[in-house]
């Protein structure tokens, strides 16, 4: 053979003991001989997308080599493969513009997680206490099959349930058209903290049920009610660069920023002006910006409907000075494009449909809706399935009485155990399922009850795919082929789910075609837009994006929402504090908890680590004899925890503050045991038209209580000069 | 004058060598125990690491560090001392000197195992041999630290010199007085000293080109350990008065431990006859006046920060006047100057007893001084966002303690192998017996002045 | 012609987000220290993101600023070093030898801007975390002082390369995670010594300022600090 | 061959049993004393006190600080390393090795010169005598010409007298 | 060039000093476990139950005698699983370096080539030496052959060496490694010092920054 196709194949074996030195006791193992081409020492990067939020950035994961430990054939070894050492944001991608929020590149250490469910579990004891079996794959589908066969030959299909977290493109697809063929409900997805508030609103204001895409980068004045939107609300990272450029990207054009919010959250950090309101008053905020607008005719519009919005009577009820109303109001009328966003915590609470029409009127008054600088919707290429039915309060009832209607739950990443209020009594309604599998890749509160462990490969082991909501203007499909060869012994759930359609007792053959997970992606892929190499060119770059189609938004007159007041659970006497659980930066609502980059890395205002803690303002706390540390016992109608003190000068007196995530009881290593979960005490309150959980209007008391604290801050000084005794 | 009292003298002298009670060997056996813990506990550190210790970011040197300045400041009492009482030829200062010089040959072995203790990696000390290595490279002399290892050697050989030579002849005195192993130790260790003329003066006159030499290198030696800190640019510590400042405090603390040590040595081994209250009387004196300048640099330090009054120096100053670190400061004040001032200068008061008292009270004081220097300023150094603050945990207070026991012990077997007074030295003294009486005359006039 | 890395902060445009940060510890191996040894004060993090409160409530606002080792040209922690473990590379970087380092700490110490870390035990991984580990960077053993590098890997790389094409770097060729990874290009690398890169008009921007500048430690990085509202509107 | 000493209690004895001895012809350097402790009151304890000690100190400095110096330089070129943009040859810094090298010079010298001058280490003279160290004095010589006169001599101030026989 | 016998060390001066310490340091460790547990132990794992991986990477070293070794930079010769003999290759085959270290030319590692590579020519070529069979052993196993490196640093030395600049600036493999082609099985006869790099780094004007190999 000639001398370049020899180099080729001695490039595709490559190196051995390069990376792990002499007297290593890996070199005791055998080694097998790789499976794939291998250049070694030298890094490839490959397109993949970030399954960790619902932004969907595009990826680089940076790829070399190395020896991981394998079973082959019965035998433990080492052998050398491609692996993934690195995230970065895909630069030709929309979304991610080639960046990465610090959740997105902690990501990896999902793949290289301890405590990942290496091979499939079948239970092994009392459900929820822990002991597990190791099986393999064909006793786990065996066992999967005969469940939900059992489930047909009863006639009862309907009786077979799809609980996941919000999912996206074709995964969402394939499991309803699952479930619609074989004839159950379609899919659950659990997601208390998500928009469903804001979505039904801009159905309502715009006609769209869907999230807004902000052009913050042309925009020149942007107030945001709440929304933490450079750090866990929405797309984050796109929003993020976006910010940069109204910051200093047009020269002699700063844009402003101003924040409204009961606490300091990152995002309100940065603003220019900071505004603290009452809770639940965001609404009457705008329409009094609304009223000063229309008032002084800086907009055309209705004043009449905005009549009782003067700005002396919001600044009753929100506790903002009027003259700090009505400058606000001018300028965001005087500097357009301006921007008005509302995420967060004014949707949660029971009027949050109320505030978050109130900030579309502005926004339509605004007049920068589809603009540039504006605000418009993404086109949404290929997404043919229903998003799915919300697990909430209602549905857990219903799984609560004594006749469950689910027999049998498939359960995929969505944890409503650890993330749905103690009221809901999720665990309870869940141990009266009789069968339970889990697809999951951790143990946790929710997969521990399960029966059946069928464990799912990481992002990076799979085919992934997403249809992102919002973040870009251009229409937006990602697809990307797996970055590495699986590590452990596991399986893609798309692939397995294929695998099990097609075994059932009556193959779902016709509606599911398609052996593998990667040909039903092809498929779709080819039908979004046709072409000879689409789908090369999209599995290359990590999907297709374009303009296809214009963001529509319907132009509407602006519509004045009726006000509503917030209700509140604990009346203020006994219960004198707003309790506001907020998005924790590294852990979102909680299910990024396991990954120790995010448990080591400093919250950016709270400068803590490993733990969690109650933001109390500075002067309340001297009021109450508390010093920074001390343990309070924060208690609810609904229960009682405990966390450390953070003293803050960024919160409102009245409310007091609480980050999501930890306070897990079962999930991993390395975040197990820690800390305490807000989310248990909150009140089972909820928006009433879409049912979503009013997470933020529960009110507590605290008290101190003898603890040893396990408040641990990367910081000393909070001032920069703190003042000397002279 | 008689010869008789010479056999005497010898004798009394030489009786510790001689005679050994269980006392001895039950003591060296507790603080062997105690050393040998010292040492365990310095190997564990370095199985595991330096995170055993209570260092942290920011505050990257605590006890160790502290104990390595402490007992490099106590190593000059001896040497230094007793060269400058050579050269002014205090007569008085006889029964001395070998005392001081042992305290400084070990305080500075003891000090200098600190830099090596507090080491991330000690087995890789030897880097700052210069030395031509494969590596090419040499050590960097722009570092404080190899300016330690340079001063600290050189005053070590130095004073070990100083400390043996006059040995000498009182090696060839237990020779002649032996039979045996002994005999024939001390024989080699005297290097068939005669006792010639010739030997004598040689002997005397290398003392005193020694001593000459030797105060030099003491006062460089402290003023290096103070470059240590004064050359980084962190709050309190870059200062130019440290060198002055470092080496009153090492001859305070000094002076201080030679009180403390005479006063155990006169007990143990029956001295009383040799050092008497006119000893710890002039160096009480000695205390009081460096109590005074070591006062007055305090003073310095403080209001000369205070008036600069930059943010971060203002932080770590008041962290050890009103902060964190007061308690231990005002200890400090008390334990340097308000305890030894009336014990050391009210007559009535100034006994031995008292002017032990006042050298324990300055012992602590010195020690605290030299932590209150180092932790305190890297607590509040550089941005307000990355302050911290340091609590020792116990590798480093075993290490500590078992330092002051090695100390002991060393000097327990030392005063078991030498005569801790040189006996060739008290008879040239006994020649001028009277003259040390009217000194004694003086000295008591003095102490009614004061 | 030697280069002159150095980096241009744009505290406008940080939104503290800190994806800087986990870069950084994806990208240069930094150990996890856990958190008993967190809580003791040893957590590594080669940029931090520091955060300062101004004003009282409601009146209150947030400074954030993104703190890495400064590179200074007159490096406070290169001379103290006995061993040279610390010194000054050709490109002008703080280069930190650890198969040098000896553990003194003493540079961390001179340090005016904390920004050096020290190995106090040696570092581990729960398997398989190890296979995450970058290979072009050392992993550091117990006992050895550590600090932001400026991707020292990834600058070597591109030199490399660069040299085997036979081509001149190109401004922005080069850049670290941090600024890579930075959401917001708050961060900006490049070439001091060529007057055409970005980061020299950067920093040469009236905004630009260095951080504890009374040291005399001539940093290679600069801070842009923040406009405000009434200057845009002045223009 | 013999040689032959006295011991003497007093200092005042061993001076005249000296001045005896040079009365009866002893050459200076014949006579051996030895005592056990400096006897420079006496004429003949102050006996060949002219020494280059404090010269060879001074050398000895010398040669120390051109050791430190050269040590720091040239090792400071041979692989140029920048630290803290300090030049490559820190003169401040190197002072203080040159300072310290140049005192350890000195010390070593006048040590060395003591040890050669004091003829340290080396073996005792057969008639030295252990009395010595009791406080007696040793007057002597080693193979008198004239055994009466030195025997005389020694025996005019009262002292035991001791004739040895030294097999050399 | 010094010749390296196996196992000369730069500092041999520190044996005796390190063994007093090591019976010290076993005293030490004694007394100091008296006082605290292990410090090397991972998160304490809470009510997980044990799904996941287990055991700990670290960079310390395995045994306190690999320390030693390490330390003195003692390192036996390498001893291959098959007696593999370059010469044949390098003069009967006419083969180059690259063609089984290909990785040199372009990347940081020169590869040691995997059993596939030695299969491309040898299920054809020589299958009836005994050497070769074993090969094909390995291969039939699906087993790569555990080669023991000649060459090499140890992890301490914190070195990141890079083949490719190296063959770009046109240094010969036998400039570093000597002429393999000459010996049965690869021997390491060259030290690959620091004195042995910086100086021909000097001679070729290349850079003897600290930071262009260690990093």
């Amino acid at each position: 053979m000639d001398r370049r196709n020899f180099l080729k194949v001695g490039a595709l074996t490559g190196a051995s003991a390069t990376l792990t030195s002499c007297g290593n006791p890996e070199h005791q193992m055998i080694r097998f001989i790789p499976e794939e081409e291998i250049q070694g020492g030298i890094a490839i990067w490959k397109p993949s997308v970030c399954p960790l939020c619902a932004t969907g950035c595009g990826m680089l994961v940076r790829v070399v080599d190395g020896e991981a430990e394998v079973i082959r054939n019965g035998k433990k070894g080492l052998i050398q493969m491609g692996l993934a050492r690195k995230l970065e944001g895909n630069p030709a991608h929309p979304i991610s513009q080639g960046k990465l929020c610090a959740r997105g590149q902690a990501a990896i250490q999902v793949t290289y997680h301890p405590d990942r469910i290496i091979h499939p579990l079948k239970r092994n004891g009392v459900r929820g206490s822990g002991p597990f079996q190791e099986i393999t794959w064909d006793e786990a589908i065996t066992i999967l099959l005969s469940q939900i066969d059992g489930l047909a030959a009863a006639g009862s299909q309907n009786a077979l349930a799809f609980l996941t977290k919000p999912m996206r493109g074709q995964r969402q697809t394939l499991i309803s058209r699952f479930m619609q063929s074989y004839g159950a409900p379609p899919p659950m997805n659990f997601d208390p903290f998500g928009d469903q508030v804001l979505r039904r609103a801009n159905a309502h204001s715009f006609g769209h049920e869907q999230l807004p895409t902000f052009d913050i980068a042309q925009s020149r004045y942007v107030i945001s009610f709440g929304a933490d939107f450079l750090g866990s609300w929405n797309a984050a990272v796109p929003q993020s660069a976006g910010y940069g450029e109204m910051r200093q990207g047009k020269p002699g054009h700063r844009g402003k920023f101003v924040q409204v919010e009961a606490r300091m959250s990152q995002t309100g950090a940065n603003a220019d002006e900071w505004v603290p309101v009452n809770p639940g008053t965001e609404g009457v905020l705008a329409l009094g910006m609304a009223h000063v607008i229309v008032n002084l005719k800086l907009r055309p519009g209705n004043l009449a409907a905005l009549a009782e919005y003067t700005p002396a009577e919001v600044a009753k009820r929100t506790g903002v000075k009027t003259e700090r109303i009505e400058r606000l109001a001018r300028e965001f009328a005087e500097n357009s494009p301006a921007i008005a966003i509302i995420g967060g915590t004014p949707l949660a609470h029971t009027n949050g449909m109320f505030s978050a029409l109130a900030v579309n009127t502005l926004n339509t008054l605004s007049g920068s809706m589809g603009k540039p600088g504006g605000i418009s919707f993404m086109p949404q290429p290929g997404k043919d399935a229903p998003p799915g039915t919300s697990f909430n309060k209602f549905v857990t009832e219903q799984l609560a009485s004594p006749e469950s209607p689910v027999k049998a739950l498939l359960l995929h990443e969505a944890n409503p155990v650890y993330g749905s209020p103690s009221a809901w009594r999720v665990r309870e309604a869940l141990s009266k399922i009789p069968f339970i599998a889990s697809f999951g890749s951790f143990i946790d509160e929710t997969s521990i009850l399960a029966d059946l462990v069928l464990p799912d490969h990481s992002f990076l082991e799979s085919w992934v795919d997403d249809v992102p909501e919002s973040g870009a203007g251009i229409a937006v499909a990602s697809v990307a082929p797996p970055a590495m060869r699986p590590i452990h012994q596991t399986r893609a759930m798309p692939d397995v789910l294929l695998d099990v359609s097609h075994r059932l007792a009556k193959p779902l053959q016709q509606p599911l075609p398609w052996k593998t997970y990667e040909e039903m992606l092809k498929d779709s892929f080819e039908s979004i837009s046709p072409g000879a190499d689409t789908w090369n060119n999209a599995i290359a770059n990590g999907g297709v994006w374009g303009k296809t189609g214009e963001p529509g938004v319907r132009p509407l007159v602006p519509l004045f929402p009726r006000y509503s007041e917030p209700e509140f659970d604990g009346e203020g006497v006994q219960f004198p504090f707003h309790f506001l659980p907020y998005k924790s930066q590294s852990f979102l609502d909680g299910s990024l908890a396991h990954l120790p980059w995010l448990q080591e890395l400093p919250d950016v205002l709270s400068t803590a680590m490993w733990s969690s803690w109650v933001e109390v303002h500075t002067e309340t706390a001297r009021g109450l004899g508390l010093v920074q540390g001390d343990v309070v016992e924060i208690s609810s109608t609904q229960g009682k925890i405990q966390a450390p003190v953070l003293l803050s000068p960024g919160i409102a007196p009245n409310v007091i503050a609480m980050p999501m995530g930890q306070g897990h009881e079962t999930f991993t290593r390395f975040a197990s045991g820690r800390g305490a979960n807000p989310i248990s005490i909150l009140a089972p309150m909820a928006e009433p038209e879409t049912g979503a959980l009013a997470w933020a209007a529960t009110r507590v008391r605290i008290s101190k209580v003898d603890a040893a604290s396990k408040l641990i801050l990367f910081a000393g000084g909070m001032r920069e000069h703190p003042d000397d005794h002279r | 004058m008689t010869r008789k009292s010479d056999s005497s003298l010898t004798d009394d002298l030489l009786r510790p060598v001689f005679e050994t009670s269980t006392k001895f060997y039950v003591t060296a056996a507790v603080l062997a125990v105690i050393v040998a813990a010292g040492f365990g506990t310095w190997f564990y550190q370095i199985y595991w690491g330096m995170g055993v210790t209570g260092d942290n970011w920011p505050v990257f040197w605590g006890l160790h560090e502290t104990n390595f300045v402490f007992w490099i400041g106590i190593s000059h009492a001896g040497t230094l001392i007793s060269a400058i009482l050579r050269i002014v030829n205090a007569t008085w200062r006889r029964p001395v000197t070998r005392c001081a010089e042992v305290i400084t040959a070990f305080a500075l072995m003891i000090g200098a195992m600190f830099p090596l203790v507090h080491l991330g990696r000690p087995w890789l000390a030897w880097w700052l041999i210069p030395y031509p290595s494969e590596r090419l490279l040499w050590p960097n002399y722009r570092s404080p630290l190899v300016w330690d290892f340079f001063a600290i050697n050189t005053y070590l050989l130095s004073s070990l010199l100083f400390l043996a030579l006059p040995a000498i002849p009182d090696f060839a005195l237990i020779r002649d007085r032996t039979t045996g192993w002994r005999n024939w130790l001390y024989g080699k260790l005297s290097l068939g000293w005669q006792g010639t003329p010739r030997q004598w003066h040689r002997l005397e006159s290398a003392m005193h080109m020694m001593a000459l030499a030797i105060i030099p290198i003491a006062i460089s030696v402290h003023t290096i350990v103070s470059f240590d800190f004064s050359m980084a640019v962190v709050p309190m510590w870059h200062s130019t008065i440290f060198g002055p400042y470092f080496v009153v405090g090492a001859i305070f603390s000094g002076i201080a431990a030679l009180n403390i040590v005479m006063a155990i040595v006169r007990r143990m081994l029956h001295l009383e006859k040799y050092l008497q209250p006119i000893h710890f009387r002039n160096l009480g004196k000695l205390m009081l006046a460096m109590s005074l300048l070591w006062g007055y640099f305090v003073f310095n330090e403080r209001l000369v920060t205070w008036y600069g009054n930059t943010p971060h120096e203002m932080a770590a100053l008041w962290s050890t006047q009103l902060g964190r670190y007061s308690p231990m400061f005002w200890t400090m004040i008390f334990c340097n100057f308000i305890l030894p001032f009336p014990l050391l200068t009210i007559r009535k008061l100034r006994s031995i007893t008292a002017t032990v008292i006042a050298s324990c009270g300055v012992v602590i004081g010195m020690w605290l001084e030299r932590f209150l220097i180092i932790v305190p300023s890297l607590s509040y150094k550089g941005t307000s966002y990355s302050w911290g603050t340091y609590l020792p945990r116990w590798p480093e207070i075993v290490i500590f303690g078992a330092s002051f026991a090695a100390m002991a012990l060393l000097y327990l077997l030392f005063s078991k192998f030498i005569p801790i007074i040189s006996i060739w030295e008290m008879k040239v003294g006994e020649h001028s017996n009277i003259k040390v009486a009217a000194q004694v005359q003086e000295s008591e006039a003095a102490g009614e002045l004061v | 012609m030697p280069h002159k890395w150095g980096m241009a902060v744009d505290l406008d445009r940080c939104t503290g987000c800190e994806a800087c940060v986990v870069a950084c510890h994806s990208e240069n191996n930094i150990p996890t220290v856990g958190e008993t040894e967190a809580a003791r004060g040893r957590a590594m993090h080669w940029i931090r993101i520091e955060r300062y409160w101004e004003g009282e409530f409601p009146e209150v606002q947030v400074k954030f600023r993104p703190v890495l080792c400064q590179q200074c040209d007159e490096a406070p922690c290169e001379p103290v070093c006995p061993t040279y473990a610390s010194s000054h590379s050709e490109d002008g970087l703080n280069s930190q030898i650890y198969n040098r380092c000896i553990g003194t700490r003493y540079c961390a110490n001179a340090c005016g801007y904390n920004v050096r870390f020290f190995n106090f035990f040696t570092p581990s991984w729960d398997k398989p975390l190890h296979l995450q580990l970058n290979p072009d960077v050392s992993v550091r053993e117990g006992g050895v002082m550590e600090k932001c590098t400026f991707c020292i890997q990834r600058i070597n790389a591109g030199k490399v390369s660069a040299g085997i094409e036979q081509r001149p770097l190109l401004d922005g060729e080069i850049q670290p995670a941090c600024v890579q990874s930075c959401t917001a290009n708050a961060l900006v690398f490049g070439d001091l010594a060529d007057p055409d890169s970005t980061v020299s008009k950067l920093s040469k921007s009236p905004r630009g300022t260095k951080l504890l500048e009374e040291l005399g430690t001539k940093p290679k990085v600069t801070y842009l600090q923040r406009g405000s509202w009434d200057d845009s509107q002045k223009r | 061959m013999t040689s032959m000493y006295g011991l003497f209690s007093t200092p005042e004895l061993a001076q005249q049993a000296v001045d005896g001895l040079r009365a009866a012809g002893v050459p200076e350097g014949e006579i051996t004393i030895q005592s056990s402790e400096p006897m420079e009151e006496y004429e003949f304890g102050s006996r060949d006190r002219e020494t280059l000690m404090p010269w060879n100190a001074v050398l000895g400095g010398a040669i120390g600080m051109a050791a430190g110096y050269f040590l720091t330089s040239v090792t400071q070129k041979s692989w140029p390393m920048v630290t803290g943009g300090m030049p490559i040859v820190t003169n401040w810094t190197n002072l203080i090795i040159i300072f310290e090298l140049t005192m350890l010079g000195a010390v070593f010298a006048s040590v060395i010169t003591l040890l050669y001058s004091a003829r340290l280490p080396g073996r005792l003279p057969k008639f030295y005598d252990a009395e010595i160290s009791n406080g007696k004095i040793l007057v002597g010589v080693a193979s008198p010409r004239e055994m009466e006169k030195v025997e005389h001599a020694l025996r005019a101030s009262s002292g035991g007298v001791r004739k040895l026989e030294l097999l050399s | 060039m010094k010749v390296i016998k196996n196992g000369v060390h730069p500092h041999r001066g520190m044996l005796t000093l390190l063994i007093i310490l090591g019976i010290l340091g076993v005293v030490g460790l004694a007394s100091g476990l008296l006082f605290e547990s292990s410090i090397l132990k991972g998160q304490p794992i809470a009510q997980n139950p044990p799904v996941g991986t287990t055991g700990v990477f670290t960079p310390a070293h395995s045994s306190v005698s690999l320390a030693v070794r390490h330390f003195f930079g003692w390192r036996p010769a390498a001893v291959q699983p098959i007696a593999f003999n370059h010469k044949p290759h390098l003069e009967q085959a006419q083969m180059e370096c690259l063609y089984c270290h290909a990785g040199a030319l372009t990347g940081p590692r020169a590869t040691i080539p995997g059993v596939n590579s030695c299969m491309t020519c040898h299920n054809t070529i020589a299958k009836d030496k005994p050497a070769v069979q074993q090969i094909a052993e390995y291969f039939n196993r699906g087993e790569e052959i555990p080669w023991q490196r000649v060459y090499g640093w140890n992890d301490e030395a914190h070195l990141r060496f890079n083949h490719a600049p190296h063959l770009a600036a046109s240094v010969s493999c036998g400039k570093c490694h000597g002429d393999v082609g000459s010996m049965a099985d690869a021997k390491r006869i060259i030290d690959h010092s620091m004195n042995f790099c910086v100086t021909c780094h000097k001679e070729k004007k290349a850079s003897i920054d600290c930071v262009t190999c260690h990093f």
